[in-house]
């Protein structure tokens, strides 16, 4: 059974049963009642109940694994719910499936997008929504109707593009399509400016207010407060698999909302003297990367880290700055010259490897510890000799000396506040927040000349940032140099000496925090450096097909 | 993010999924007409009922410990080696040479030296499906299968051509008697034991010698977690500088180095001459073997005894009754398909039942940061 | 008790193996008595095969094939109370009888029905592992077939050089295929099991076949020319009659001994004529009182007439 | 070598191929869809057994096949519900269902015809006879009759187009089929797009467990197809273990055609044709060197391996080929 009451279950069709309802008489569009999920151990969502009115923009904010997507998600039909109900248009709606969803007028922009990548524009519209068991007729209807949406919504796309050629801004607008082609009078997008930058996520909010001022209803899921603030009607908070408020925005204020998030005041300033900079650490000059595809990842970078100081490098996910971590840490090759304490390292060989840049005094907290900073199925005492099992000092003879190891990261657990304490815990049962201290314990704990950092506080919730922050600025205060690379303009901001915005392999230019201000370094990051002049839409929109966005990276 | 405890993975599901594999098996044997419980009785029997049983038992097991360890050390690298069969025939074909063209003064040097040989040429004929997979990104399961068949090509073209001994059979000469190795009725009737002709031989302590190092490898040494780290993660392997050529390679050829070590029993312990197919499918019940055993030397012992049993049992039951032989060719299969196919099947349930029973009673959370 | 070790192919062969197996069930019905066989499926298995008899007690132990010789060498001596007998293979030990067919008379016998058949000028054969054995029927076929048609063209092909080769109809088919294309309008199959394919070709491209070992003329009414018989079911029955008073040496079964020979009944009558059988009639008297001479291949590994 | 002979060996290429070209494209469409098929071997087997079994028991070879398929289609069913339902590997599942062809079609064999793990040989209704097309025969014959050199030519018609079983002409026929499907229809974009992102497949609202077992089913089919014709076309009657590797050598095809149907037919071709020159000649000598027959049977193999390794362009599978669909870890 896909769902009842197709036909009436379109807008005002129906008056709503149930009672509460606010004082404007009209029914919600979405209402959801109960719905709990788990992933065997983890409540991804508990008890979740939500109303949204038609032809509103409502907001989701919370913090990362809060269980926003996973929310929209069942409402999508992605994921099933153990318990709760949903009600489209006062209409109690099964949705076992996605086809149900659409057929309830949902569509769904999903924070990882779902196309196939080696198909064109028009095949991954149509796909699941064809006419007929014959393709041709298909495609043809759907080339004009595409047309009319793209003019109608200023959604412009090359309908015979390959997916795989478009940019990352590009193929949300595909996404955007899909849904608007399938007639969805709901809209779900989850985080859609986190691949965009600032220009591009403007020009998507003028396309959701258009949307909304048709009667369709939206919701939206950031993490950035000011979108909220600026674009929703409602906002519903949640936390830790819970729903802790909804209120209107105009109710409300982004202190207020970020005190929901995370259940206590937050101080998102880190509190660090001025940097006491000395001989660059590392020289950077004219630094290429090429991918396994062939693609240019890093087009000619060059750089100064001294010691003292934090360079923070800003940019939209996807240009380049995981590839210049990866560079330095090596973890891939590329050309060009790089010095490290003035001696030069190999980019290439068997000598341009992690363990050879280890040696060399660097190290390495990456951007994604799960996939890349931890084996989530060794002990943390396995974890904390990772990458330095080599280490004489874990060694006798052929034989790794594991006493020796474990006794090292009771040390380290102590002293990083690893919680539980437990050497002999797999590290994916550890929370996001303490694998991070595991992997920040080892890696500091090393002393290293120069730290590359990525996303030190990705996923981790508030207290621990304040930790990781501290420890960072630590060791800065040591002397030692520091390549931090977020995409959190905001960590970049507060804990940067420096701050370099990567756009397309390139860096645009450098600022000091105290000179300059989000919307400059917004323009930077979208590829526009010259922050004298005007900058029409246009512009943005040549860098929206740019084709070196890549939203899967971090899937 | 399953809350099993260990020993339920280890032990529990292995065995629900081989009693699965028994039951279907059983019905099998209803199908064609037999009781399946005398079936069993003359395959037990058979296998361990005596010295004889026990004999043929170890020294299929033997074959089995060599391939099943083969397949469990590539497993622990996230590589599904099946070619097994193939660096098993090479490695034949290296025991053999060792054998036929060193005059050895003795069988202790002589295995040494097959072990050398066998263990050569089994990693020479893994090494370049190792290395079109490392460099390459040649699916090794594709290119190890290709090796099987050109291996058993290979093998057919010596042994009708330079290898072959003077008569119509494709077949080497016969081994100089001084390569023969001492059998277990030999070693038992030295200390007073009667024990019946078999072929098992001293090859079956280098399978043990093999598990031992294999484990010492695998959870001691900075190589082992190197393997181990590797098939977990391949990106976190190359953040800590593991590198993936050297993994895949090293890992590879140590695979294909046990595969290889099969021919030291197979061909210098039993046949004391190389046939045109000494492996017997040996390489594929290491798959089913390895799984079983859940990639941990102990386990592959294990599996690797009760895989010799069935073979010996199955020999026995096409004796005694008109149940053929290809019934451990089903047995296997049932194996390989429960525990490693539909391993699902029997695991969701579990772990969801451990869920819900460790739901019931509170754990104490351990406290969060 | 007597046991048999039926060989790679299965005794349900249409051919060698069953032609063991037709010897074993006759001594069965007219002694009721009992024997111990077994059915090898593989190469590697024959050591244990051949012990597990012997150690259960079967004596003689009867084998098929001359890819047991190694083996049986290796097991015979140790079991020095079991009377071994080999079938198509030597085995120099006390306590084994070496049992070898004069193939190549046979093969003359039906080389000459051939030729006399043919109406190309072109006969074949199909072999199947390429060893002396096989090429030991080829020759006595070749030279049979010249007596009869000095200018005839014959074509020979095997079809592999591994046990795989006496069970491969398809590629037997297609060889046969092959050498009706080059003109053949008869041909004989020594091929163990592959030559249920060369008899289903022969028949399909309405072509005329021999069959061998057995006979094989019924699998085919009317298309089976005849069949080159060799009395493997006499030579085990014989075997099981003697028991354990078996003699060892060697043991050869000609046209004299009725080893071997060829088949007319019902299936083939119409097909051989009446001038065919008494030109064979006659060489078989020349074979017998030494007259004719057929070469055998195995004496010194060539043919002199191909 | 003179062009009668060319013809023939073509000819037998033909035949020897078209149990190749419909387990490749059996392979074809369980790829595509992210299905990895080490198994086509085994289905083949149960196939062949069950469809010459058949035909051997009722003397009707179109009920044999029917029995093929449906045995084809119960393997292909098995590997479905390890590789989609239960979210195995699809590879272990592959190496079992090969297995268990090999193991259950002798034990079956021996229990219902006790022949040695075969079956009784085929005859008459029981197998597919050769189809000549009209006016072949006539040719032929006057081929024959008249010795000109000319008449060679129409050696392509009657030897080579002319006297094959129905299978034959269905194999050729299932390569357009199967690239209309799979380019064409809707059904094809949906099972091409499940095999490169099962996920888009889903949030489409199109159920990709469903797509990946039709696909599973029309491989069964299709190895039932390959089966079949092995056993009552090509060969009249089971043999133990009668598909020697064919299996493999079909999944080699489909990575040589890179995945593409009109590629596989080419691939399939030039496997069979190796295989028929390797049946025709037991020493191909190439004036310089002679190359032994077994590696000439080796040759796809080998072949396979040098694609693999990039050498001879590169062969992009299916990118979620392989991998089970987990939405929920
Ligand atoms: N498919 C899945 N299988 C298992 N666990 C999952 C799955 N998806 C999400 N989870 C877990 O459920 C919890 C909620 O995840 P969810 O993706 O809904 O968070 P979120 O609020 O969207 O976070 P983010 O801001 O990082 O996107 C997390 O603990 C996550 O690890
Ligand atoms: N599979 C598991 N086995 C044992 N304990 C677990 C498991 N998964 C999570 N835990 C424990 O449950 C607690 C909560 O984990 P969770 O990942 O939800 O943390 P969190 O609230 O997201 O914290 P953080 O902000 O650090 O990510 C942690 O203390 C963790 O140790
Ligand atoms: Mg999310
Ligand atoms: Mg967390």
């Amino acid at each position: 059974m896909a769902f009842q009451d197709t036909d009436t279950g379109r807008p005002g069709a129906a008056p709503d049963p149930s009672p509460g309802n606010r004082g404007d008489g009209a029914t919600p569009a979405i209402e959801l009642r109960g719905i709990s999920k788990s992933f065997g151990p983890v409540q991804a969502n508990k008890d979740i109940a939500i109303r949204v009115m038609p032809g509103t923009i409502h907001g989701i904010i919370g913090e990362n694994g809060a269980g926003k997507s996973t929310l929209m998600s069942i409402l999508y039909g992605f994921y099933k719910a153990d318990a709760g109900e949903i009600r489209i248009h006062g209409k109690q709606t099964a949705i076992p499936d996605s086809q149900a969803a659409i057929s309830a007028g949902i569509g769904m922009v999903f924070q990882h997008f779902k196309l196939v990548e080696n198909f064109t524009v028009l095949e991954n519209v149509v796909l699941g929504a064809e006419d007929g068991a014959l393709l041709r007729p298909s495609l043809a209807k759907a080339r004009k109707l595409l047309k009319q949406l793209s003019d109608e919504y200023e959604l412009h796309v090359e309908p015979d593009a390959k997916i795989e050629d478009l940019g990352v801004g590009m193929q949300q607008r595909v996404e955007i399509l899909k849904a608007l082609y399938r007639q969805a009078d709901i809209l779900i997008l989850d985080e859609p400016t986190g691949v965009l930058t600032p220009a591009e996520a403007d020009h998507l909010f003028r396309i959701l207010d258009g949307l909304k001022r048709e009667g369709k209803t939206i919701i939206l899921i950031t993490h950035k407060l000011r979108e909220i603030m600026e674009t929703t009607d409602t906002v519903s908070v949640m936390r830790r698999g819970e729903m802790t408020a909804t209120v209107r925005t105009a109710d409300t204020s982004p202190e207020e909302l970020a005190e929901l998030m995370v259940g206590r005041k937050v101080l998102l300033r880190v509190d660090k003297t001025a940097a006491q900079p000395g001989a660059p650490v590392l020289q950077v000059e004219d630094l290429r990367v090429v991918d396994s595809q062939g693609v240019e990842r890093l087009r000619g970078v060059s750089l100064d880290v001294r010691r003292g100081e934090i360079l923070g490098i800003a940019g939209v996910a996807g240009n380049g700055q995981s590839e210049l971590l990866e560079v330095l840490g090596g973890m891939r090759e590329g050309q060009g010259r790089v010095l490290v304490n003035g001696e030069p390292i190999d980019l290439t060989g068997t000598r341009s490897d992690a363990r050879t840049r280890r040696r060399r005094g660097i190290g390495h907290v990456p951007e994604d510890r799960q996939r890349e900073g931890l084996i989530m199925n060794f002990y943390a005492w396995e974890n904390v000799a990772f990458g330095y099992h080599d280490d004489p000092a874990y060694n006798r003879g052929p034989l790794m000396d594991q006493a020796a190891i474990r006794a090292d990261t009771e040390a380290k657990i102590a002293k990083f506040d690893v919680r539980p304490a437990n050497a002999w815990q797999e590290a994916r049962n550890f929370s996001g927040g303490n694998q991070q201290k595991i992997v920040i314990a080892r890696e500091l704990e090393r002393n290293p000349d120069l730290l590359l950092v990525g996303q030190p506080t990705r996923g981790v919730d508030i207290g621990a940032i304040e930790f990781i922050h501290e420890q960072i600025v630590a060791l800065r205060d040591q002397g030692k140099a520091i390549l931090l690379v977020s995409v959190e303009l905001d960590e970049i901001m507060s804990l940067s000496d420096r701050i370099a915005v990567m756009f397309d392999g390139r860096l645009m230019g450098e600022r000091l925090p105290s000179e300059t201000d989000e919307r400059e370094l917004g323009l930077m990051m979208a590829g526009i450096s010259d922050t004298g002049g005007d900058h029409d839409i246009a512009e943005v929109e040549r860098n929206l097909a740019h084709p070196s966005g890549d939203p899967h990276k971090e899937s | 993010m399953d809350k099993m405890p260990k020993w339920a993975d280890v032990l529990l599901i292995p065995l629900l999924n081989l009693v699965l594999a028994l039951v279907v098996s059983g019905l099998v044997v209803v199908l064609i007409g037999q009781d399946p419980f005398e079936a069993m009785a003359i395959m037990v029997r058979g296998a361990v009922g005596s010295t004889y049983g026990w004999g043929y038992t170890l020294y299929y097991a033997t074959n089995f410990i060599f391939t099943g360890l083969a397949v469990a050390v590539a497993f622990h690298a996230q590589l599904f080696n099946i070619g097994g069969e193939g660096q098993a025939q090479l490695g034949s074909l290296g025991v053999a040479l060792v054998c036929l063209f060193v005059p050895w003064p003795h069988w202790s040097l002589a295995l040494a030296a097959a072990i050398a040989g066998g263990a050569l040429f089994g990693a020479a004929w893994a090494a370049i499906p190792a290395y079109l997979q490392a460099k390459r990104g040649s699916h090794i399961v594709i290119t190890t299968i290709m090796f099987n068949f050109i291996a058993s090509a290979l093998l057919v073209y010596l042994l009708i051509s330079s290898l072959k001994a003077p008569g119509m059979a494709p077949e080497t000469a016969r081994f100089p008697e001084a390569t023969r190795l001492p059998f277990a009725q030999d070693v038992f009737a030295a200390i007073g034991i009667d024990w019946s002709r078999s072929p098992l031989n001293v090859s079956f302590l280098v399978g043990l010698a093999a598990c031992w190092l294999v484990w010492l490898l695998i959870w001691r040494t900075r190589l082992g977690y190197e393997i181990r780290a590797y098939g977990q993660s391949e990106p976190a392997a190359r953040y800590a500088g593991i590198s993936q050529v050297k993994i895949v390679m090293v890992t590879m050829l140590i695979s294909g180095a046990l595969a290889g070590l099969m021919g030291i029993n197979a061909v210098m312990g039993e046949q004391q001459r190389l046939l045109q197919d000494n492996v017997l499918g040996a390489g594929f019940v290491g798959i089913a073997v390895s799984l079983m055993g859940r990639g941990h030397p102990v386990g592959v012992l294990l599996a690797a005894i009760l895989f010799g049993a069935l073979y010996q049992g199955g020999a026995e039951l096409e004796f005694e009754t008109s149940v053929p032989r290809e019934m451990i060719v089903v047995i296997q299969a049932l194996v390989i398909l429960f525990t490693g196919a539909l391993d699902n099947m029997v695991r969701d349930p579990v772990s969801r039942m451990f869920l819900r029973w460790g739901r019931r009673k509170p754990t104490p959370q351990p406290a969060g940061d | 008790e007597p046991g048999l070790v039926i060989d790679l192919g299965g005794k349900f062969d249409k051919s060698f193996n069953e032609s063991a197996y037709t010897g074993a069930q006759r001594w069965v019905e007219e002694t009721g008595g009992d024997y111990m066989e077994t059915e090898l499926q593989s190469e590697a298995q024959r050591e244990q095969t051949m012990r597990r008899m012997a150690e259960r007690g079967a004596n003689p132990v009867v084998v098929l094939g001359f890819a047991n010789t190694s083996t049986l060498e290796k097991v015979a001596p140790d079991y020095p109370d079991t009377k071994f007998v080999i079938i198509d293979g030597v085995v120099e030990q006390p306590n084994v009888q070496s049992i070898i067919f004069s193939e190549h008379q046979g093969s003359y016998l039906v080389g000459m029905i051939a030729a006399m058949a043919s109406e190309t000028g072109t006969v074949s054969f199909v072999g199947g592992m390429d060893v002396p054995l096989i090429h030991k029927f080829a020759c006595g076929y070749a030279q049979g077939a010249k007596a009869v048609n000095p200018d005839i063209e014959i074509v020979q092909n095997m079809t592999g050089t591994t046990p795989a080769a006496w069970n491969d109809p398809v590629k037997a088919g297609e060889l046969t295929r092959a050498q009706i294309g080059q003109g053949s309008d008869v041909v004989f199959a020594a091929a163990g099991g592959s030559g249920v394919g060369v008899l289903q070709t022969a028949a399909d491209e309405d072509i005329l076949s021999i069959g061998v070992d057995s006979n094989q003329n019924y699998m085919h009414p009317g298309k089976v020319l005849t069949s080159m018989t060799k009395r493997v079911d006499n030579a085990v029955y014989n075997a099981f009659e003697m028991g354990e008073e078996i003699e060892p040496g060697i043991n050869i079964l000609g046209i004299q001994d009725d080893g071997v020979g060829y088949a007319v009944d019902e299936y083939n009558e119409e097909l051989i004529t009446d001038e065919m059988k008494s030109a064979v009639e006659e060489a078989m008297e020349g074979i017998a009182s030494g007259e004719i001479e057929v070469h055998d291949y195995t004496s010194d590994d060539s043919c002199p007439v191909m | 070598m003179d062009f009668l002979t060319v013809i023939q060996i073509l000819d037998s290429t033909v035949r020897l191929a078209i149990p190749l070209l419909f387990a490749c494209l059996a392979g074809l469409f369980s790829e595509r869809a992210g299905i990895v098929d080490i198994g086509l071997e085994g289905k083949m087997l149960v196939a062949a057994f069950f469809s010459a079994a058949v035909a051997a028991l009722t003397g009707s070879v179109w009920l044999g096949l029917l029995a093929g398929i449906a045995a084809a289609l119960i393997f292909a069913l098995i590997h479905g519900l390890a590789s989609i339902t239960f979210r195995g590997d699809q590879l272990i599942s592959g190496v079992a269902i090969n297995f268990l062809a090999s193991g259950m079609t002798v034990l079956i064999a021996q229990d219902w015809f006790s022949q040695g793990g075969r079956t009784p040989s085929l005859s008459g209704t029981g197998r597919f006879n050769s189809i000549d097309l009209p006016g072949a025969n006539a040719l032929e014959a006057a081929h024959a009759a008249a010795e000109s050199p000319g008449m060679g030519l129409s050696a392509i018609y009657w030897e080579l187009l002319s006297g094959h079983t129905i299978l034959v002409y269905v194999g050729f026929l299932a390569v357009p089929i199967t690239w209309w499907v799979l380019f064409r229809t809707r059904f094809g974009l949906r099972l091409r797009a499940v095999g490169e992102n099962p996920g888009a497949v889903d949030t489409a609202g199109v159920s990709v467990v469903r797509l990946r077992y039709a696909a599973v089913l029309i491989c069964g089919l299709l190895s039932g197809l390959a089966g079949a014709y092995l056993a009552t076309g090509l060969a009249a009657g089971f043999t133990r273990d009668m598909t020697a590797g064919r299996g493999y050598i079909a999944l080699a095809a489909l990575i040589f055609a890179k995945w593409r149907p009109v590629y596989a037919l080419g691939a399939c071709l030039l496997f069979g044709f190796l295989q028929a020159v390797s049946n025709r000649f037991n020493v191909i000598d190439l004036g310089l060197i002679e190359i032994p027959n077994a590696f000439v049977l080796a040759l796809p193999y080998i072949l396979t391996v040098v694609i693999l390794a990039g050498f001879v362009g590169k062969a992009i599978p299916p990118r979620a080929g392989g991998q089970p669909y987990v939405k929920e870890r």
